[in-house]
């Protein structure tokens, strides 16, 4: 196993992983830019380098300082979290030919996930439903003004090197289509260094069905089976859970033995999601598959009692799954809000300094966060402060829960979307379980 | 003096690192308060560094003398004083610099990369040893005025 | 300095970051202080109550009038400012009373604690109304010295 | 069930309550003395009522001051926590004469194992084992000389309405025995109100032991387990963990026998706590019974998933257990480490303002506690700042997270005895589960 690990991220991410290494008995090593000189993913690590100055690509995505950070450090593996350079199969690749190792999949895994249209044409082999749409990238306009025509509106212009839900635009008339081609091309451009489109058709009910997946690279693979994450707004998840009130057991293993089947043809190493859209009959549809730990892995240690982030590392340390399919049984529910400074009207990020934090606590209530009364919120990056993540017995008791530790989470100094958490739980279609991707949008 | 030169006042402590003038007449008296104490983040003081990790750098003594500027590592990475190990370092205490001559080497990842002074002037400090890895914005040197 | 200057410079402190102006004129002094952020207790204000129940009770303006006193519920219980439903009350504001006279009941499990005068003077205020309840160390009444 | 109940009680434990009250949907009504104006207790309550001055016998002790708060409210329901008045019989008596639903035990059962001497003799008769000693109090010093020679020293001198690891001594020499009644008689006098005094005898190799029950007066009586709380400090508990390693399946199903026959004679309800010594040959003897919620339930709440406040009010409220014997199982381990503010080394209370505070937080991290960043820890009552608990697969696993979890901990402004519990946390012996009550001791 490994004696020491660098972790290249920042935030709650950092923190989770630092503890998980504690944990296993190895050495942590924190990164930092200068804007996070007091944050606390530097403290509780057993060692710390600043990489670079505030902006994330001088830094956090600053592949050569991460790796000579490592090289000083004299560290085994890097782990990347997500976002920043987690899904950069080039990264993957340098760290693996300096002798690092890279805590996550086979760089020609990360390689053909990452790239949407590749990923749906693996999917579509193997017999799986993908999305309405197209296998290869639109060339021009009237490529466009076809394909609506093919599969109907409304449409989803796709950027094949997005993800996560960045780089996506509706089209719901075609006389949209050049003029929304043209700004997703050039967005594209800018986002992820890459022209390439694809299309896709646009569910309007449907819901957000992810699967965790976990393998070994050695033949093991399995899933901890689905998380529901319909709440969304502008395409980035807001609260997620697990099991889904839409998947019975009958749906959950048919789900199960599709994601399987997708990672156990590619010998998955690492932890993975396999992201479904699922309509209101029961099929589901192949989005697109992210080859890193997720934002919301908690829900789904609280539900089957495993360490993602410990699993993760053992694996990537050589060693086998620690458990198989069979073992893997869903106790009660669990919920997560994620917490972000910003303005729960407006979106707009919130900076400033937290003068008063109250965290929730009391039986099974976690929270992964990295702020602390008088932190200084910094203008460069994610939102995310905290993820508030509960379980109960049910999902009734999980949502009653949810609502008193919302209740008691007390942050002053900077906004936060607490309050649209609050509105949302109180809701009497979110209680009956009533959801749906436009969840957010039609209720606020 | 009259509300106009109040108000260039007002802009004054405004505009400035200031928080109180004084002033009288006969016989002169003028009172200017700087920059409030920094009101420490109650309740949010970072506690010391408990990390076994490399402790924040020696500042070199920039507030004590303005005219010692100090040279900070743009990478993270290997410092070396020297070309390479069997020559002399390009630089010792004392030793008078041209701004943009090379005074050391930042090495990540096999790139070395080249330190230059950022002053003419005299290298007062060398704040690290041949080998040391250092972080980004670390002082490598500090370069002070020929006295 | 006219009216009108004062009014501008009353302008001045309330717009920009200045907390005081003091000005002389025989032999000029001036002093401009600017606007120190409150130094509130920074991370550990206890935020405003969200709670529905009681709110803080209204102080009487004891700071105001420091020869107001407060007579406060010496019980957490149920106030009456009678001694029978049927009966007229002790006081009424403006009343006369003597150190010692009992103003008021509060009733804990069925217990009826008389409520005192603490000094001789007048009922300035009833703060609580007939069956109010009431906490430990609530203000019932205020008395102030005749006038 | 209840529509409002009232808490009385301060800190953490009002705090757990006020949760489990609002997660039942349930209105919460705090009391607080004048030292406790800015306590979290009161903000995170539905209503709150000021009941008297900081010493705890004008507040938390004064019974009418509370029955009147709870008339005033209007509630249903007292939940008297742990400590204060909730093993207080008269108290119980009060609040059923007033109408108003004593969360705890039948009077009867609270008055029968209140006395020491009354629950020795219930248990003694029921065929288990008690602690050797008297069963009637000691009449002088005479008398206590003859019980000395009787069963041999060391000899322990306890005050029958005692309990909870106070009005203790140990008698090692013959010739101390009669100054010791001296003290022993006032110091019961004064924390009691009662000179009644009874002597066992004092085992200096053995295991503080108890087993944690649930009885919903209707004969439904439950047994979650043991709990191991040897770590002691001056007879009070520092430490606590389920399950203990000195428990095997065999012995564990004859401690829980025990503890049922003792609770299922009486038809007990509510939540108590039968406690054992544990000898090395795994003999094991009565030493008393808490009619109450215990501080360290958390643990058990951890291994059963079974949410015991939650079940106490429902209980209480006229529900029937919603659990059978056979469904609870033990799963994983579960630690926990009492955060006191006090000086670690001389156990002096330490008063003061929190000016620094971040909790530890991650997966399987509890925190029950009451203080934040800001808070000024008033100097009129228990040391108990917060509970640190953790729970992880296994032993090792779970010291791990407790000892990242420490590392974590910062509190400043106030002395906290977390450097002991990392001492301890680090130490072979602890490590290896070679722990008695004698540990502290011998460890400091």
């Amino acid at each position: 196993m490994f004696t020491k690990v660098l972790v290249a991220n920042r935030g709650e991410i950092a923190i989770r992983i630092i503890r998980a290494l504690k944990e296993l008995g190895i050495r942590s090593v924190a990164v930092y830019s200068t804007a996070d000189k007091n944050a606390l993913h530097t403290r509780i690590a057993d060692e710390k380098v600043c990489i670079g100055s505030a902006q994330s690509k001088n830094s956090y995505l600053n592949a050569p300082a991460i790796i000579s950070a490592a090289q000083i450090k004299g560290v085994d593996a890097i782990h990347p979290g997500y976002g920043f350079l987690s899904e950069d199969a080039g990264f993957a690749e340098v760290c693996e030919a300096a002798g690092i190792k890279f805590i996550g999949p086979k760089p020609q895994d990360i390689e053909l996930m990452g790239n949407k249209l590749k990923a749906r044409e693996h999917v579509n082999k193997l017999g799986i439903q993908v999305m309405p749409g197209t296998f290869q990238e639109i060339e021009d306009e009237q490529h466009a003004i076809r394909i609506a025509k093919e599969i109907g509106l409304p449409l989803m212009v796709k950027a094949a090197e997005g993800g996560g839900g960045r780089g996506m635009k509706i089209i719901y008339d075609e006389d949209q289509i050049p003029n929304i081609i043209k700004i997703a091309r050039a967005e594209a451009k800018t986002a992820f260094g890459n022209t390439s489109l694809y299309i896709e058709k646009y569910f309007e009910n449907v819901r957000h069905v992810e699967i965790q997946i976990i393998g070994d690279g050695n033949g093991g693979v399995v899933s901890l089976s689905e998380r529901e994450c319909s709440i969304q707004r502008r395409h980035q998840k807001f609260i997620e859970e697990s099991p889904s009130v839409a998947v019975d057991d009958k749906l959950r293993n048919r789900m199960n033995d599709a994601a399987l089947k997708i990672t156990r043809n590619i010998n998955y190493r690492g932890v993975g999601t396999v992201e479904f859209l699922l309509d209101e009959k029961g099929k589901f549809y192949f989005m697109e598959m992210n080859t890193r730990l997720q934002v919301e892995h908690p829900v789904t240690e609280f539900v089957t009692g495993m360490d993602i982030v410990a699993e993760q590392i053992n694996i990537a340390g050589g060693q086998r799954m620690s458990i198989s399919q069979k073992d893997i049984k869903l106790k009660g529910h669990s919920i997560e809000c994620r917490i972000n400074a910003e303005d729960p009207e407006t979106l707009v990020p919130s900076s400033g300094t937290i003068h008063t934090y109250i965290q929730p606590g009391g039986p099974w209530v976690r929270v992964d966060g990295h702020v602390y009364c008088g932190y200084e919120v910094p203008p460069y990056y994610d939102s995310l402060i905290a993820k508030l993540i509960v379980w109960a017995e049910d999902r009734d008791s999980a949502i009653r829960r949810m609502q008193r530790s919302l209740d008691e989470f007390v942050i002053e100094g900077i906004k936060t979307n607490i309050p649209l958490h609050k509105k949302i739980l109180a809701s009497k279609d979110f209680l009956l379980g009533n959801i749906s991707t436009r969840f957010i949008d039609k209720f606020i | 003096m009259d509300i106009h030169e109040i108000k260039e006042l007002i802009d004054l402590i405004e505009t400035r690192d200031i928080v109180e003038i004084e002033y009288s007449k006969a016989d002169e008296k003028i009172r200017i308060v700087r920059g409030v104490p920094e009101i420490s983040p109650k309740g949010g003081k970072p506690r010391q560094e408990r990390s076994d990790g490399p402790q924040e750098a020696v500042r070199p003594e920039e507030d004590e003398d303005k005219d010692i500027i100090s040279v900070n590592s743009p990478f993270v990475g290997t410092f070396y004083c020297a070309p390479s190990p069997s020559e002399k370092p390009f630089v010792e205490i004392g030793v008078k610099v041209k701004k943009g001559q090379t005074i050391g080497i930042v090495e990540a990842m096999k790139l070395m990369n080249a330190i230059e002074a950022d002053a003419d002037g005299i290298i007062k400090q060398i704040l690290k040893k041949d080998g040391d890895p250092v972080e980004f914005g670390e002082p490598l040197f500090t370069i002070g005025p020929e006295s």
